[in-house]
């Protein structure tokens, strides 16, 4: 079975003349500074944000969306970059979250070491469970990955020795954090926090996949025999690549649990690596960013679709479209099937659709043969 | 005499490629029609327009019949369960499947499958029918996607490179069986062995860059070095000359069993 | 503007008072919700006679679905702070009252707990009340079915995790703790095949079973109880959920003791009358919605926009809920308040319920805890 | 340079590769022909360790290789390509050779340099698509080339590595005529006077008597025969059992 | 010995269940190389499907003849949803593995949550039989009915599902199609329609698990399919994808193993010795315990 191919939606290279050409590389970097400096707009976008872009309400959704944007990225260098497909990938995240929960509130460390120590430790839990797994590959490394995260479930959800509140979760002791990150004025920080692991991910995932190692991921994907006879070690890159995202992962939940102010067992379930995946799909696996788009956009629905499902609007609809517009994940799975037909290759497939649309409506230069 | 099959201005573009521009020609009702061309000119994917294979990225203009029925809007089984067989490129074996249950698939229903003509042709079909097609070596798996073809009857065959990656010797068996089939079922044939082509060929149409570029019969073209010269790369000295091989080579015994 | 600011809440004496309501609209828990915003519309009424104002300030709701999961709660909580809201209430799930008591202590505004059972919303901080039972109260009323526990053998089966771990523990503690012997069978909560568990049951033999499940699978355990006969051989005790789920009991409703927080027709006071008067029924988490208005229109009234005295004016309060006398405890913010015996009757689809005995508050107290925050 | 000795491979009872002795010297170029299913493609698999052999020895310059794996083996210079063939489809043209220069030179584990300023790969890697001719393909993607492109690209691949002992499984297999010349061209001068040493299976008799010093037929998975392509033609066994009746 | 007769009935129960949900995924999966997240909708349609029939449907109830007919109701109306997804949703996905998988994680998603919003997001009680209730001494044990059923059940659908495969047509082709479906087409033969009776019959088998589970745990929710579906998962795995026999033994195991854990040893190391046996499986035999060897 071929689960793993991907189809890359051929980019026409168009050598844009003029300036559009030399702004491009700088795209990303305008991007982040819109961003770094959107906390101090008073804009309003009603529909889209409850309150100013500046509230801590809408600053709170916003962090969440940029972290699970990171997120979807760093497992976008397993799957969309290498190939993998690992259904276990939420095991790292919950790592992250549960371990700075953990040394925070039960061992009382300061942040910075438990973040450190937590980081450390999911990228060599990561480490050494990707050495296992990976002695399998396909749809076995899926399930390998997926049964060793439902056995952290299982050990989150039983709550041994006390430590991870079991399905009750564990609010996060915020006594010994810096009061930067306490209170809700303090969201921005939290925010500007989130919106740094972003940037980190994007970057360390970017520079990463154009190194000498990105390029043998990239065979890895398509063929792993070849890679093998030319004279290099699959074994290793793929577990090289599976460390990394793991530590990102990691890293994300230290951030998150910061953002949340708790760890809640969910985090721990299969479910939230199935909705990584569809994130990655969503966005465009192997894009630069599509997975982020991917990522943001779904936990914004996620939690938007609460919001939608009891708006006005959708109560004054006749019951039979009221009753399930008004389940946010009706909503929510409608939106991905139809994200199937309507953007195949995901959303960053958009881009140069859009591109192809505009050079169709523009006069072409009529070639003289 | 009516064509079997008439393309007239086929023109495929997949994924922003016009692979084939404005491609005309036709098929006889008898014989072995070979449609030539170096790599990459778009042979394959003429065959594939013809069974409606283009891939969904595709997108293909022109008008394909066969007799008055036109062949492009529909589905490829149909067209298949109307007598037009298929031997692809890449032999397409079930590698999963065993050999016999890549030919029993092949049965189409209402007809008796003739596994005599084919075991005849390729007894080690018959010896190996138990084992899995994706472990056959590469010249195995030909035969197989041959012998799946002729288990039918058919209006028209379409045959992809049969005779690539064959023994010599099974080279030869291969194009003595077209030559039989020949007789009896009209072929298009896409074939760079120019010496299976010297032997089969009674039409040729030679593609490049995506159009054709020469059309008629196939034994001018094959004794016109300056024709053969500027459309297959190729002199007919080369064509036509007795290999290296032939000469080393003592005379053949026939003596198959020994095998 | 700057990335710190938030709307301070209306100083002025006509602006309305502004109460988050964050509870499952939606997700697994949306039932419990709904009876929980019906209880509390019902409440508001009731303690505002019907005018929907304190004083001169209306009382403005807005209502946020969190389905359940304490991320959303959080962003929900940190919304309404942020829009200036003083007054937060809901949480239908234990997990999500559990992260938003933080939230509600960082920023000095007011937290009521909804139907979230856990002992540890109980003393969680200064700011965090609740106006539902604990699961504390639901073990003290289990106790009382078996008269003296001195020598008598109890066993808990319960849910693996925190929840069952709860029940546990407070069974060892009231009902060990005045001389029972308490073991437990403990079962993971995704077991659809629950034979083991009443195997062992059985062998042990024990004067009182206390169950403490949740969740889809409960028919299926209790038939395998019946079926394995412990029902027939000793006092079995749970606590009766939801009205939707009395039929899912089967044969087995009608030989189980029953701990109740509430059923409809357990009291018969004035608030009870006023509920049933809107929502016709009454069902299990009406009177914690409803109880939460009485609090917070106390608060408004008490406090006005300082949140301080909000938490003054609530603690030590006693009023007249649904259940009967409701008493805020200073010390640790516990909700005293009467519980019920009740026993099932009927079959199919129609049950009803009859309440054999009620247990006073200050019965049903749980010990006093420390206050964390 | 490469031998192999009583090499054995079995499934089940069956030997799908016999015993079979090889020697290569180094610049020498074998020819290995045998009918469809000989077990030629199993033997190079065995070579290069993409199987185990069930039985007997491989080493490369003395040093006996049997238990290694395919990238080890690779790494010691034994560079294969494949009969189907088998590029990165996902990847454009001229990022395959690359991939293959990269994987040559060493394979280092960087991860934070940037593949595409590495001059020297780059280079490298369009030299071997000039030999091939596949320059003018560079940005394609692999996967959509027509049948006789990837066959170069499978060299170009080939090359990139530049393996001491090249397997060639079939390299001629749907190339166009008018290319053959071409592609027999590039293989030739792979050898010529650099000490490498070939193994190519085809069943283009010219190409393989026009390149190979030595000709060994398998048949049943046996070395039926090893000796020069005089001899070996010559053979009845191999006329009646490979050639077959001239067309 | 009437502890170990029990514990062994009852898991076969257990397994019993776990069959019936995997077998269907099995089939979907491994035969037509859908990775079917809906699988658990299918169970839910059959499910509520049956509820609504005994409720709603003319001669259908819940006991004797009107039950075996509300549970064809519910078959049939897993079976037709099942075709109508492949129909509109899957045929144009085939061989887009990964954009099936957002297809078919929406649809679970979105499918649940319309139960959900049509039936209430609480447990209904269970139309069903008495004598499923009741228990059956064999050798001392008191076996539940429920779990007897679901025993009988299995057997049956095992040998439906391998009499199909091994008799008709479809296996063959719907084998092939998997591996090229272009090419099942360039042999004449209409592959599709081969690929909408496997979705129908694995939406079949799913709906069939969902009423007799239904029966089983005696109510059914909007998400007691996807609850299943985990462990079926896992079945189908450690039984070798597409081979359904291999699923039949590896729910024996899984079932027989959480069974005797739960009741030797602690609770939850059953299902972790469940998810150790999926893994120790799959490092030692990649392809499961029936599954064929890949080919390189
Ligand atoms: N799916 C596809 N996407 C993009 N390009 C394609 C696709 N299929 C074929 N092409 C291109 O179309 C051209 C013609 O391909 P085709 O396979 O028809 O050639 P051919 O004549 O059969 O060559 P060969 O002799 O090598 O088999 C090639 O340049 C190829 O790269
Ligand atoms: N995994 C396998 N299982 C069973 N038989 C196999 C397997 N692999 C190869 N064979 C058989 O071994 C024999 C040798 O195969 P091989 O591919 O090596 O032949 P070859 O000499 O390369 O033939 P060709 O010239 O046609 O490519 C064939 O008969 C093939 O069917
Ligand atoms: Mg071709
Ligand atoms: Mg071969």
């Amino acid at each position: 079975m071929t689960l793993l191919q991907t189809t890359p939606t051929p980019t026409p290279t168009v050598p844009k003349p003029g300036r559009a050409h030399r702004v491009r590389p700088f795209l990303p970097l305008v991007a982040l500074v819109v961003l770094a400096i959107l906390p101090y707009s008073t804009i309003s976008l009603p529909g889209i944000f409850e309150g100013p872009l500046n509230s801590p309400g809408t600053l709170q959704l916003l962090a969440i969306c940029l972290i699970f944007g990171g997120l979807a990225a760093g497992y976008d260098l397993l799957f969309g970059r290498t190939g993998m497909l690992s259904f276990g990938h939420a095991l790292y995240f919950a790592a992250g979250v549960y371990g700075t929960d953990i040394l925070v509130t039960r061992a009382g460390l300061p942040l910075w070491q438990a973040a450190l120590l937590t980081v450390t430790g999911g990228t060599i839990l990561a480490a050494l469970l990707g050495a296992v797994a990976l002695r399998t590959v396909g749809i076995a490394f899926a399930m390998v990955t997926l049964a060793f995260a439902q056995v952290g479930a299982i050990l989150v959800a039983r709550d041994f020795g006390g430590l991870t509140g079991g399905e009750e979760g564990l609010p996060l002791d915020v006594s010994g954090l810096p009061a930067g990150l306490v209170g809700v004025t303090n969201t921005v920080n939290l925010y500007w926090l989130a919106l740094a692991y972003l940037t980190l991910v994007v970057f360390v995932v970017h520079r990463v996949s154009g190194s000498p190692t990105g390029r043998v991921l990239a065979g890895l994907r398509d063929d792993e025999r070849r890679i093998g006879v030319l004279g290099l070690d699959p074994y290793r890159y793929k577990l090289v690549a599976f460390t990394l995202a793991g530590g990102l992962a990691a890293a994300g939940g230290v951030v998150y649990v910061l953002i949340v102010g708790g760890a809640s067992p969910h985090i721990t379930s299969s479910e939230l690596t199935l909705s990584l995946l569809v994130m990655v799909v969503l966005g465009g696996p192997g894009t630069r960013w599509g997975p982020v788009l991917g990522g943001v956009l779904y936990m914004y629905l996620d939690h938007r679709l609460t919001a939608f499902g009891t708006s006005d609007a959708v109560d004054n609809l006749p019951a039979v479209l009221s009753h399930p517009l008004s389940q946010p994940l009706f909503v929510l799975g409608t939106v991905f099937i139809l994200a199937v037909y309507f953007f195949p290759g995901g959303l960053a497939g958009l881009a140069p659709r859009v591109a192809h649309l505009t050079r169709a409506l523009r006069p072409s230069r009529s070639p003289t043969p | 005499m009516e064509p079997v099959l008439s393309v007239e201005d086929l023109s495929v573009r997949i994924s922003g490629l016009h692979i084939l521009q404005g491609v005309s020609f036709t098929v006889a009702p008898t014989g072995v029609t070979v449609l030539l061309g170096r790599n990459g000119v778009g042979k394959t994917t003429t065959l594939r327009a013809v069974l409606g294979l283009t891939p969904p990225a595709g997108e293909v203009r022109g008008t394909i019949r066969m007799g008055a029925q036109s062949l492009l809007s529909q589905p490829t089984h149909r067209l298949v369960r109307g007598g037009l067989g298929y031997v692809p490129e890449d032999r397409d074996v079930f590698a999963g499947l065993t050999v016999a249950e890549n030919l029993r698939l092949a049965e189409r229903r209402g007809t008796s499958p003739a596994y005599d003509k084919v075991f005849a042709l390729f007894p080690e079909l018959d010896r190996r029918g138990r084992q899995r097609a994706g472990s056959l070596s590469g010249g195995q798996q030909q035969m197989l996607a041959i012998g799946r073809v002729l288990l039918n009857d058919n209006r028209l065959l379409l045959i992809d490179e049969p005779t690539k990656g064959l023994a010599p010797k099974v080279v030869t068996e291969v194009a003595e069986v077209l030559e039989r089939v020949a007789e009896s079922v009209p072929v298009l044939l896409v074939e760079q062995n120019l010496a299976v082509v010297r032997r089969l060929a009674r039409d040729a149409v030679v593609l490049a860059a995506g159009k054709v570029a020469w059309t008629g019969d196939a034994h001018e073209l094959l004794l016109e070095t300056a024709l053969t010269k500027s459309l297959l790369g190729v002199g007919s000295a080369e064509v036509s000359a007795p290999s290296a091989r032939s000469e080393l080579a003592g005379p053949a015994v026939a003596r198959k069993d020994q095998l | 503007g700057s990335p710190q600011d938030t709307a301070t809440g209306g100083g002025d004496s006509a602006a309305p008072v502004k109460v988050g309501l964050v509870y499952s609209q939606s997700g697994a828990l949306a039932s419990y919700g709904k009876q929980y915003i019906e209880g509390f519309k019902a409440g508001l009424d009731f303690a505002t006679k019907g005018t929907g104002k304190v004083g001169d300030r209306k009382i403005e709701v807005t209502e946020v679905d969190d389905a359940g999961d304490p991320a959303k709660a959080v962003s929900a909580a940190k919304d309404l702070i942020g829009k200036g809201t003083k007054i937060i209430a809901g949480s239908t799930a234990s997990g999500v009252a559990l992260q938003v008591a933080p939230i509600a202590a960082q920023n000095k505004v007011l937290f009521i707990s909804g139907p979230a059972a856990t002992d540890a919303v109980t003393g969680a901080n200064k700011y965090t009340f609740r106006s539902g039972r604990q699961s504390y109260q639901d073990v003290v009323t289990a106790k009382s079915f078996i008269g003296d526990p001195t020598g008598k053998k109890v066993v808990v089966f319960a849910q693996d995790g925190a929840f069952g771990d709860a029940n546990e523990a407070a069974v060892k503690a009231v009902i060990g703790g005045a001389g029972a012997t308490v073991s437990s069978v403990r079962a993971p909560a995704s077991a659809t095949e629950f034979t083991p568990f009443a195997s062992q049951i059985k062998t042990a033999k024990p004067d009182l079973l206390f169950v403490a499940w949740a969740g889809t699978t409960a028919p299926a355990m209790w038939q395998t109880l019946d079926q394995q006969g412990v029902l027939a051989s000793t006092t079995v005790v749970t606590g009766l959920d939801i009205r939707a789920s009395w039929p899912t009991f089967g044969a087995a409703g009608t030989k189980i003791s029953f701990l109740s927080h509430y059923f409809d027709g357990a009291s018969d006071t004035e608030a009870s009358k006023a509920l049933k008067a809107k929502v016709n029924t009454i069902d299990l988490f009406h009177p914690d919605g409803f109880a939460a208005a009485q609090m917070v229109v106390r608060a408004a009234q008490e406090g006005g926009d300082d949140v301080d005295k909000m938490v003054t004016a609530l603690e030590g309060w006693s009023f007249d809920g649904v259940k009967g006398t409701m008493t805020i405890r200073a010390a640790d913010h516990a909700l005293l308040q009467p519980m019920f015996q009740a026993k099932l009757a009927g079959s199919g689809t129609e049950f009803t319920a009859t309440a054999q005995k009620s247990l006073t508050g200050d019965e049903t107290a749980p010990p006093a805890v420390a206050m964390k925050g | 340079m490469l031998a192999t000795r009583g090499l054995t491979w079995r499934i089940g009872e069956v030997a799908i590769v016999d015993s079979v002795c090889l020697d290569l010297e180094p610049g020498e170029f074998l020819g290995v022909i045998g009918p469809n299913g000989a077990g030629k493609t199993s033997l190079f698999n065995l070579i290069t360790g993409l199987r185990r052999a069930t039985e007997g020895r491989i080493t490369l310059d003395g040093q006996d290789i049997g238990a290694l794996p395919p990238h080890r083996r690779a790494r010691l210079g034994l560079g294969r390509t494949f009969q189907a063939s088998s590029v990165f489809g996902s990847l454009s043209v001229r990022e395959n050779v690359r991939l293959a220069v990269q994987a040559h030179r060493g394979g280092s584990m960087a991860l934070w340099r940037r593949a595409a300023a590495d001059r020297e790969v780059a280079a490298a890697a369009d030299a071997a698509l000039d030999r091939v001719g596949l320059a003018h393909r560079g940005t394609a993607l692999a996967g959509t080339l027509a049948h006789g492109e990837k066959r170069k690209l499978e060299i170009a691949l080939l090359l990139a590595g530049e393996p001491r002992v090249m397997l060639l499984d079939e390299p001629m297999a749907g190339v166009s005529a008018e290319d053959i010349p071409e592609l027999v061209a590039v293989i030739k001068s792979l050898t010529g006077g650099s000490g490498r040493a070939v193994l190519m299976v085809e069943h283009h008799m010219d190409v393989i008597l026009d390149l190979a010093d030595r000709i060994a037929v398998m048949h049943h998975g046996a070395l039926l025969a090893c000796d020069t392509p005089e001899t070996v033609m010559a053979n009845p066994t191999v006329q009646e059992a490979y050639l077959g009746e001239s067309l | 010995m009437g502890t170990v007769i029990l514990l062994a009935l009852t898991g076969l129960g257990l397994a019993a269940l776990y069959f019936l949900v995997a077998s269907g995924l099995s089939l979907v999966f491994g035969l037509a190389d859908v990775l079917n997240f809906a699988h658990g909708l299918f169970l839910g349609v059959g499910a509520y499907g049956t509820w609504w029939a005994a409720g709603n449907l003319p001669g259908a109830g819940p006991d004797g003849f009107g039950f075996v007919l509300a549970v064809a109701f519910g078959v049939a109306a897993g079976t037709l949803v099942a075709i109508l997804v492949e129909l509109v949703l899957i045929r144009p996905l085939y061989s887009r593995t990964i954009e099936q998988v957002l297809v078919t994680v929406g649809l679970s998603l979105a499918g649940v949550a319309l139960l959900q919003a049509t039936w209430g997001a609480d447990a209904r009680p269970f139309p069903r039989p008495d004598w499923t209730r009741q228990v059956t001494g064999i050798l001392g044990a008191q076996v539940p009915n429920g779990g007897l059923l679901l025993i009988i059940a299995a057997v049956l659908v095992l040998g439906a599902i391998l009499a199909f495969l091994r008799w008709t047509r479809y296996g063959l082709v719907i084998r092939a199609g998997v591996e090229n479906r272009e090419m099942v087409t360039a042999l004449g033969i209409d592959v599709r329609k081969a690929f909408t009776l496997v979705f129908a019959i694995g939406g079949a088998a799913a709906a069939l698990a969902g009423a007799l589970g239904g029966v089983y745990f005696g109510t059914v929710s909007p998400g007691q399919g996807s609850s299943l579906l985990i462990f079926a998962f896992i079945v189908v795995v450690i039984g070798g994808m597409g081979s359904v026999v291999g699923s039949a033994y590896a729910a024996v195991v899984v079932g027989l193993v959480q069974q005797f854990v739960n009741y030797y040893g602690t609770s939850g190391l059953g299902d972790i010795c469940v998810v150790g046996l999926l893994a120790v499986v799959l490092l030692l035999r990649p392809q499961g315990i029936a599954g064929k060897v890949a080919t390189a």
